[in-house]
């Protein structure tokens, strides 16, 4: 099999994703966030806690930059020093951002972080030795590593709070980086349904923990191939495109009246999640 | 000038002395070795600690996932490139006067590289699944990750060490013969008369030992240069900013030659004492290696103005934040005097008077060696803590006791290995020195037969 | 989906945790195993059960007053997680971070699992009998209206039941307490409107000016609003995007997402609501141009601090976009005047014509009996004094923590004392617990039965609440199944049918299931229908609103003067997860960080830049807060949303007792307030407290979520924002 | 000169064969047949009665004595299997369904047991026999719908690719290695995609699949 | 006839020469000027060429093992990467060229270095069984050279040795 097989499919194997790409078969999961809807309420920080197995670290260790949460709701201010913060803040929630060339994969020594057929960036957590250069590689800082052995450390977990652990997903011991998986189990529930029905999954089908929880609606999730998804058609209306790193909002001079984005674009990670700018009322 | 070695010596007179080097060390020897095994305690300490309550324990967080050990790491790497370019350079150069101290040097880059070594082992998070890096067929089906500059660093890391082994293991084949013939009845002779491989420096064996030592030392050069290119890409491959820089490789090659000339002049002034080889360990190799390390010190102070320079008028906002951050922010006062002692310093060596003077030359020498670990630290550390995204900028990751102890301890890990080395092998090579005083009579033979014709 | 009442129950008897062992042990366990773990094994299940598959059962949030419908994922016997019930008309399948952490309110390990008696310090457990006996005995030589029962808001069927007992034992004393409920606007509504909690349109009104009501944070249903505000941003809607101001002294999450966040001067708010009345001009009513003409925009502006001109802006917008929404939020009427805050506010909303528009009535319930009592501040007053005067001989607490939440100045510990008999229903050991003679464990809310009534009403419904996995503790019981069983000891009789409160509330539904809607199923399959839709439509008739502000009534009080030895004023602040800190032991909230300031775990004092300039307090200086009647230290945090005369600690944190995660994490703001009352409703009023600030000479380094660049994007264009007239969102997705 | 090219030649060959056995390493795990450890039930389920063959004695030949087996569909007891990811066991209610109507072992010590269990409604504390690594992901459903429903292969052949001849036993024990390079052996195989059509296809090889 | 041995050390280097050369042109009955063999404390490229020269194949063998190396090392890790799990990541080929390429450098020089050595080995005969006659003095400073004649030529040898001032002769009967 072995030589042959390079040879015979050397092209194959020499294709390039996403550049040169054909397109995603069946899946492309993608996001969209809408900053002007989002509240920064942390109300998506908690779902992930819940649906993911997220360790509680305890105030000693979070003043050490060791929190695990898979996302985080940035704040910002305006720059310009005035007075009040008139214009209140700016939220961002940050999470992995499933770059379709990931700058974290390229690096990991053992391969514990893949790109997937439908567009994921996964992290396996048992083949990872823990050399921390994805976390130390990546753009948006997103990968979240654990320093402790978390299950075993104290009123992380305390009896009987391990019976909330959700069983679809590993519990993290120490010495390896975990990130956001854009809830990986739910989608593979949802495909595996359909696979048993003969249909691929559906829009609004399979929810992402942070999405179903959130009250604005500020995010949506699905699937970019499927035209019909909200996720495809807020992109499409927004003319961002997957594996570019200048959008046409930013091409033009002065900026056509769109509002979608991709944060850090110009490295070129490609970034699933695209955002919307926030909005802010001039009348007033 | 200080003395040379006396062409007159009698080649009687070199075995006996170097041998004494395997017998009888001044006392400061073992107070040495005591100490180096001290210090591993404490390394061991801390990593067992480590080992058991997770990476935690050596304060490092999210985004700042690399702290010491990685910037020991290159130090030690880097430290080892000067054995190759004393030993393969300076020989495919014909430079002599690196015959007495080559040997040394070659044991210096196999242990720096062993300790090394130990720094990707003590970094990792789960070492004990250390072997799903190791490409080898397996049960699983899969192969380490052959895109990962960590894993060109191991592959490069292994090349060099095991060719620098076997490059000083051929060179002292010779010499083992000595040893064997002179070397009182005991397990020590048996060993000796087992590595020597029955050499008798027959013609032949002379012939193919020549043309072998050429064509490896020809090897280890490109493969020197690699090395720590590699090292290099492992930042300048990524996209931060602050490593990913197109002058990287060169930087760091310069660097390593630098840390380990440096590092020789120490070592040199310490086993010139310690093993009394005032004969031949004289001031004027000093003075020429002082003259070397000079030099590429000018070198590394260019590229390291040039990577600056770069980033200066470069575009990328980012990285300009980074290194004004570099000055000014929280790393300040070891940017600065890593500058300072890589920069500035060396130019004491610049001074005749100094290039001799044992005492100067080995505080300088550590000066410059410490120079060199904080410039290692200074390319780790920054990028972590003012990266690409503010959000997550200088969280409290000042590094704690357990990295310090560690690296504290690898260098007490090296001086045992380097020093029991030294103790066990001849660390003068005895046949070089042995050709080097015989051409020099040569030389002198002729002029005097000039002079006899004049009158 | 659930058959009856037997399975319903049995599909909670699994074998082991299966799940959790597997789950804990981690990438622990690396090798294949054989015979170590147990087969999740079901004796008879019913059809839907199937291992590893996740099966969702409604629900009622317990988290709040809200009163969201949820259902929970259960799993081989476990609940999982909470998501909303996308039926419900309150959350539309939506839920908060308050709500999500109802799991570890249940899994909770520092949950009173046996009944406790007090002996001398300790508590020692005894048996339920001999607790309930207990009681009873303790009954026996006290008149009525000596027993007092101390609630929350409360409704449903365990309202009715509570107010069975009572009138059993010939109280009148039920107290409804809650520490940060909205009493002043809810009295000044009914004034206003004729109902206490009309209906709110943010997502019909273009303009939603908002005087300090924290909708999307804590205020009365956040999660409702918050999905209103989805609508209301949305440039895609008939109305357009809708512009959202904030005008409070302390920026709350909404201000934070306000187009305008106008700070104003603490109390000023009614000011400059006839201030716009005023600038409204021409169009305005009589009668309140009379009450507003002496509110000029100059006169405005100095008083609150507001600059004229936008005073003026804020007036042309909401005359150019109608209709708008004005409300009335803690801010305002946290002080002596409140109510007439609120009143000028409603009078604002009446003058642009929004009543009946952006605000109607909620529809009115045929039954009663199981509307929601909301809680108040004022009742505690009551309750304490009479408490004070030894009128209290047995004391019932359930729901409310007040040995926490009441100011120190109240003496409430002191008064306790005085009260013989204090039993607590607790879920853990709280303050107030601490101070029982007899503490009586609970059920956490998704091992129990009920029903309730959400005081903010979408449409007349009654919400059920059912376990969604068995008892994690035997010996915990529900409030329903407590008080039927207290109602046994005096009336067997006419209980003696209920087994159980599960069998009562069954009974009682299915009683009026023609009412309730079901008149041609048949009793078990109405029930059923009822239990996997988690929700009842109520009878009743469409409520009606009334614009009656009398413009006349409304005086409002020179701004407060200057206080030299306590220049600021406190501004205790309701977070969206601490709230009035009854969930402070769950540690998903605790490490949630706060919204605006990041911080996690600890308290902390915001002071304006220009604050902390004058009296030189950078981040992290450990500060002493001071008022009359007491005081607090935390860690000084410098930011630019608040007003310079005021500085704000939230509330929730500080905790004596309660767990593991609440005891001993910052700072309890309740006991420094100063008692003044709200005129008109002798609530607390909780922003009237005037305060100094020190330093201590310490400093910390603040642990949050920001990193050093502290909220800044250093040029990175990372959460970007633009002016509305750059974008056209009416095609928006 | 001779002997150094002899000895050169010899070189290359180890370099051959040691790369080209690196190429094509892959420990051909198909056929493991490890057992694993027996395991304690609380009751000794016999499989060979339930699932065994049934023949009637060969009177000519008694080396073949009457294989008393039911030959009962795995899928019959194990309903979970084609459902989700998890085979589960047979609810007790299962069990008795049968059993309640079947006298002449109704007195045997396990079915007394099975009873006991019964009258108190406490599910059987069966243990795991095939118990993957907590990190894996094992879906029953999938594998059955593509090799049963949609393959139709026989459902013995299908699960016993995993779980071995269990019509041979009594308690079920572990055959198969179950090991990663097991799984991916037959993954990176080409399997006809149903019974009829030619057409092949090969099992995910993405590490989320069977990573979680 | 038996064969003898004779190992003549000298102090002086010019003289070991001009020695091998006389033997080189008297030629003795019953002695092979092949049968010469010198050992020297220290390299010695202008005595061994009175020896006439004498081809070294090291560096074939190095070619050898450096083209292996990196051959193998480049079919090896591509079509590792091809036929074992494959790791797509995104923005790069499964089998990319710049990081094989990189390892197959390290893999060249790996292969060079190891059969350089071997070679080495093979072609100085080390490890040796040690010669008949040997004399630590030859590690020291003298230089040695050792013949192989018949009884008969030995006493020619010694006369030659003798006459180049030979510090000492050993003598020693072969089998």
């Amino acid at each position: 099999m072995s030589l042959s097989n390079l040879l015979e499919n050397w092209s194959q194997f020499r294709h390039e994703h996403p550049n040169n790409d054909k397109p995603h078969e069946e899946y492309k999961w993608a996001m969209s966030i809408d900053l002007d809807a989002c509240t920064g309420c942390n109300t998506c920080s908690v779902a992930c806690y819940a649906e993911n197995n997220l360790p509680v670290v305890g105030k000693e260790k979070f003043a050490h930059g060791q929190a695990m949460h898979w996302i985080r709701i940035e704040r910002y201010w305006d720059e310009d020093d005035r007075e009040f913060a008139d214009q209140g803040a700016q939220f961002l929630p940050m999470m992995c951002q499933q770059c379709e060339a990931a700058p974290c994969e390229t690096v990991c020594p053992v391969g514990a972080t893949n790109h997937t057929a439908d567009g994921l960036n996964s992290q396996i957590y048992n083949r990872c030795i823990g050399s921390r250069y994805c976390s130390a590689n990546c753009p948006f800082k997103v990968r979240y590593f654990n320093w402790y052995n978390y299950p075993t450390t104290e009123n992380v977990w305390p009896e009987p709070m391990q019976q909330q652990l959700n069983p679809d997903l590993t519990v993290r011991t120490k010495g390896v980086m975990e990130k956001c998986t854009f809830c990986v189990q739910r989608l593979y529930s949802a495909k595996n349904n359909a696979r048993t029905e003969g249909r691929l999954v559906h829009d609004g089908e399979v929810q992402t923990a942070c999405q179903q929880a959130c009250p604005t609606n500020a995010i949506s999730f699905g699937n970019l191939v499927d035209p019909q998804s909200k996720v495809a058609k807020q992109w499409e209306q927004q003319k961002v495109e997957l594996a570019k790193d200048k959008q046409l909002k930013d091409a033009e001079e002065g900026g056509t009246d769109l509002r979608g984005y991709r944060i850090l674009e110009e490295l070129r990670p490609y970034p699933s999640v695209m955002y919307l700018e926030r909005v802010r009322e001039s009348a007033i | 000038m200080g003395k040379d070695i006396r062409e007159d010596i009698a080649w009687a007179q070199i075995n006996t002395d170097v041998l004494k080097s395997l017998e009888s060390p001044r006392r400061l020897f073992w107070v040495i070795i005591g100490v180096a095994i001290a210090m591993i305690g404490v390394a061991v300490g801390c990593e067992i600690y480590q080992y058991q309550n997770g990476m935690g324990v050596a304060n490092m967080d999210n985004p700042h996932v690399w702290g010491l050990y990685i910037a020991t790491f290159i130090f030690w790497i880097g430290m080892s490139h000067s054995g190759t370019l004393l030993s393969a350079i300076l020989h495919l150069m014909h430079a002599d006067w690196r015959k007495p101290i080559y040997r040394f040097a070659e044991a210096m880059t196999t242990f720096s590289l062993m300790t090394a070594g130990l720094f990707v082992a003590v970094h990792l998070g789960r070492v004990w699944q250390i072997y799903y890096a190791i490409p080898y067929p397996n049960e699983r089906w899969v192969w380490p990750n052959f895109q990962s500059p960590l894993l060109w660093d191991a592959m490069a890391i292994f090349t060099y060490l095991s060719s620098s082994v076997l490059f000083l293991y051929v060179g002292m084949i010779p010499d083992l013969a000595i040893v064997r013939d002179n070397i009182h009845p005991g397990w020590r002779k048996k060993l000796y008369t087992l590595l020597s491989l029955g050499w008798e420096g027959t013609d032949r064996q002379w012939r193919n030992f020549r043309i072998t030592y050429l064509t490896v030392a020809c090897f280890l050069i490109p493969l020197a240069v690699s090395v720590h290119s590699i090292v290099a890409s492992d930042f300048a491959m990524s996209q931060q900013p602050g490593w990913h820089i197109t002058s990287f490789p060169p930087y760091f090659v310069a660097g390593a030659l630098y840390s380990g000339c440096a590092a020789i002049i120490t070592l040199f002034i310490i086993l010139r004492y310690v093993f009394k080889f005032e004969e031949y360990m004289t001031l004027s190799i000093l003075k020429k290696t002082t003259r070397l390390t000079f030099a590429i010190a000018m070198v590394w102070t260019y590229l390291n103005l040039i990577e600056y320079a770069t980033v200066w008028y470069g575009h990328d906002q980012v990285a300009k934040d980074l290194l004004i951050q570099k000055a000014i922010g929280p790393y300040a006062p070891f940017w600065w005097s890593m500058n300072f002692c890589g920069s500035i310093v060396p130019f004491l060596m610049a001074f005749k008077r100094f290039q001799t003077s044992i005492p100067v030359m080995f505080a300088v020498s550590l000066l410059l060696n410490l120079g060199m670990w904080l410039e290692r630290w200074m390319i780790v550390a920054p990028t972590f803590s003012h990266g690409y995204y503010p959000w997550t900028w200088d969280h409290d990751q000042w590094p704690s006791f357990v990295q310090w102890g560690i690296v504290f301890g690898s260098f007490g890990w090296f001086t045992l290995l380097f020093m029991v080395f030294c103790k066990v092998f001849p660390s003068v090579s005895m046949y070089e020195v042995k050709e080097m005083v015989y051409h020099r009579t040569l030389a002198l033979k002729k002029d005097g037969l000039a002079t006899k014709g004049a009158h | 989906m659930i058959e009856n009442s037997f399975n319903r129950r049995d599909f909670l008897k699994v074998l082991g945790w299966g799940g959790t062992a597997v789950a804990l042990s981690g990438c622990g366990n690396t090798s294949v195993e054989d015979g170590k773990e147990f087969v999740t094994s079901y004796s008879e299940p019913a059809d839907y059960e199937i291992p590893s598959i996740g099966v969702y059962f409604n629900s009622t949030c317990a988290q709040c007053d809200a009163g969201c419908n949820i259902m929970g994922r259960v799993r081989e016997g476990r609940v999982l997680k909470l998501e909303g019930n996308a039926g419900s008309s309150i959350n539309r399948g939506k839920m908060c971070g308050l709500g999500q952490a109802g799991v570890q309110a249940h899994y909770n390990p520092d949950r009173v699992r046996e009944p406790l008696l007090r002996n001398g310090n300790k508590g020692e457990t005894l048996t339920w009998e001999k607790a309930l006996s207990l009681i009873n005995e303790k009954l026996g030589g006290v008149k009525g209206e000596e027993v007092a029962f101390l609630t929350g808001g409360i409704s449903g069927h365990a309202k009715v039941l509570l107010n069975n007992y009572l009138e059993v034992l010939g109280s009148k004393n039920h107290y409804a307490y809650e520490a940060v409920s909205p009493g002043v606007v809810r009295a000044a509504n009914k004034k206003a409107y004729g109902v206490e909690m009309p209906r709110l349109h943010l997502d019909k009104a273009r303009v939603v000016v908002s005087f300090g009501a924290d909708f999307l944070g804590a205020w009365v249903s956040p999660v409702h609003f918050s999905m209103q505000y989805g609508q209301f941003r949305k440039g895609s809607r008939p109305e357009g995007r809708g512009v959202l101001v904030q005008i409070e002294p302390k920026m709350t999450l909404t201000g934070a997402n306000a187009d305008h966040w106008i700070p104003i001067r603490p109390g000023t708010e009614g000011i400059l609501a006839l201030g716009i009345i005023n600038a409204l001009g021409a169009s305005v009513p009589a009668d309140a141009a009379a009450v507003a003409k002496d509110y000029t925009a100059e006169r405005v502006s100095k008083d609150t601090g507001v600059p004229a001109e936008q005073v003026g802006k804020l007036a042309a917008l909401l005359k150019e976009r109608s209709p708008s929404l004005v409300l009335a939020g803690g801010a305002a009427e946290g002080y002596a005047h409140g109510s007439q805050n609120a009143a000028a506010i409603a009078l604002l909303n009446q003058v642009l014509g929004n009543v009946g528009k952006t605000i109607d009535a909620s529809d009115t319930l045929q039954f009663t009996q199981i509307a929601p009592t909301t809680g108040s501040r004022a009742s505690l007053q009551v309750l304490n004094d009479s408490m004070a005067q030894g009128k209290v001989k047995v004391l019932f607490s359930y729901g409310a923590n007040p040995v926490y939440t009441a100011p120190a100045s109240m003496k409430l510990v002191e008064n306790l004392q005085k009260v013989p008999f204090k039993v607590t229903f607790a879920h853990y050991l709280d303050e107030t617990a601490l101070q029982a003679d007899l503490v009586l464990p609970l059920d956490s809310a998704l091992e129990d039965w009920g029903t309730s009534v959400p005081e903010y009403l979408v449409d007349a419904q009654l919400s059920i609440q059912q376990p969604l996995m068995e008892k994690l503790y035997p010996n915990t019981r529900g409030i329903g199944d407590i008080l039927l069983a207290l109602l046994k000891q005096r009336r067997a009789e006419d209980y003696k049918a209920y087994e159980d409160f599960y069998s009562y509330l069954r009974g009682a539904m299915v009683q009026n299931k023609a009412a309730l809607g079901g008149a041609v199923a048949d009793d078990d399959s109405f029930w059923n229908a009822t239990l996997s839709s988690g929700i009842v439509k109520l009878p009743s008739a469409a409520g009606s609103i009334l614009a009656k502000v009398s413009a006349a009534a409304i005086v409002l009080p020179a701004p407060a003067a200057e206080d030299a030895s306590y220049p600021l004023h406190l501004i205790p602040a309701v977070s969206a997860s601490m709230r009035d800190g009854r969930h402070a032991n769950l540690s998903w909230l605790q490490e949630s960080p706060d919204p605006l300031t990041t911080i996690v775990w600890d308290s902390w004092v915001e002071l304006h830049p220009k604050t902390a300039a004058k009296l030189g307090i950078v981040e992290g200086d450990i500060l002493e807060v001071t008022s009359r009647s007491g005081s607090i230290k935390a860690q000084a945090y410098v930011f630019p949303g608040i007003h310079p005369d005021a500085i704000s600690v939230p509330l929730g944190y500080g905790h004596e007792a309660m767990g593991r995660y609440a005891k001993g994490v910052g700072a309890n703001v309740f006991k420094m307030l100063d008692p003044v009352m709200d005129k008109e409703t002798g609530e607390l009023a909780i922003n009237e407290t005037r305060v100094k600030v020190s330093k201590t000479g310490q400093r910390v380094i603040v642990v949050k979520d920001e990193g050093a660049a502290g909220g800044k994007q250093m040029g990175r264009k990372i959460a970007v924002k633009l002016s509305a007239d750059e974008v056209d969102l009416s095609e928006e997705v | 000169m001779h002997r150094i090219l002899r000895l050169s030649v010899l070189l290359v060959g180890m370099f051959a064969a040691a790369g080209s056995y690196a190429i094509d390493a892959a420990p051909s795990l198909t056929t493991a047949d490890d057992l694993g450890p027996q395991v304690e039930q609380p009751i000794e389920f016999p499989h060979s009665r339930h699932a065994g063959l049934h023949e009637a004695a060969d009177s000519a030949d008694p080396s073949k004595p009457a294989k008393g087996g039911m030959e009962i569909n795995c899928m019959y007891c194990h309903t979970y299997a084609r459902r989700g990811m998890a085979a589960g066991i047979p609810p007790l209610r299962k069990c008795i369904g049968c059993h309640q109507s079947i006298e002449s072992v109704k007195e045997t010590p396990r079915i007394k047991k099975l009873f006991e269990y019964w009258e108190t409604k406490k599910p059987v504390p069966w243990k795991k026999v095939h118990d993957l690594p907590d990190f894996v992901r094992f879906n029953h459903e999938r594998h059955i719908q593509r090799f049963y429903f949609q393959q139709g292969k026989p459902v013995q052949e299908v699960c016993g690719y995993c779980h071995g001849d269990v019509k041979t036993m009594t308690v079920a024990r572990r055959q198969k290695a179950l090991s990663m390079g097991w799984c991916v052996s037959c993954h990176q195989k080409d399997h006809p995609v149903d019974a009829t059509s030619s057409k092949t296809s090969h099992g995910p090889n993405d590490c989320f699949t069977c990573h979680k | 006839m038996s064969q003898r041995h004779l190992l003549a050390l000298f102090n002086d280097f010019d003289e070991a020469e001009a020695a091998i050369a006389e033997l080189r042109v008297a030629n003795i009955k019953g002695f092979n000027i092949d049968d010469l063999i010198l050992k020297s404390p220290i390299e010695h490229p202008e005595v061994e060429r009175v020896l006439g020269d004498k081809p070294v194949y090291v560096q074939w063998f190095t070619l050898i093992g450096a083209s292996l190396g990196g051959l193998l090392a480049f079919t090896g890790i591509s079509s590792s990467q091809a036929n074992f799990y494959a790791q797509l990541k995104g923005g790069k080929p499964i089998v990319p060229l710049p990081p094989n390429f990189v390892l197959t450098y390290e893999m060249f020089i790996l292969g060079g270095v190891y059969i350089t050595i071997l070679g080495f080995l093979i072609c100085a005969g080390l490890p040796a069984r040690r010669s008949p006659l040997y004399s630590a003095k030859v590690s020291e400073d003298q230089i040695g050279i050792l013949v192989r004649g018949d009884e008969n030529a030995v006493a020619a040898l010694k006369a030659i040795f003798s006459k180049h001032k030979a510090l000492e002769i050993q003598e020693e009967v072969g089998k």
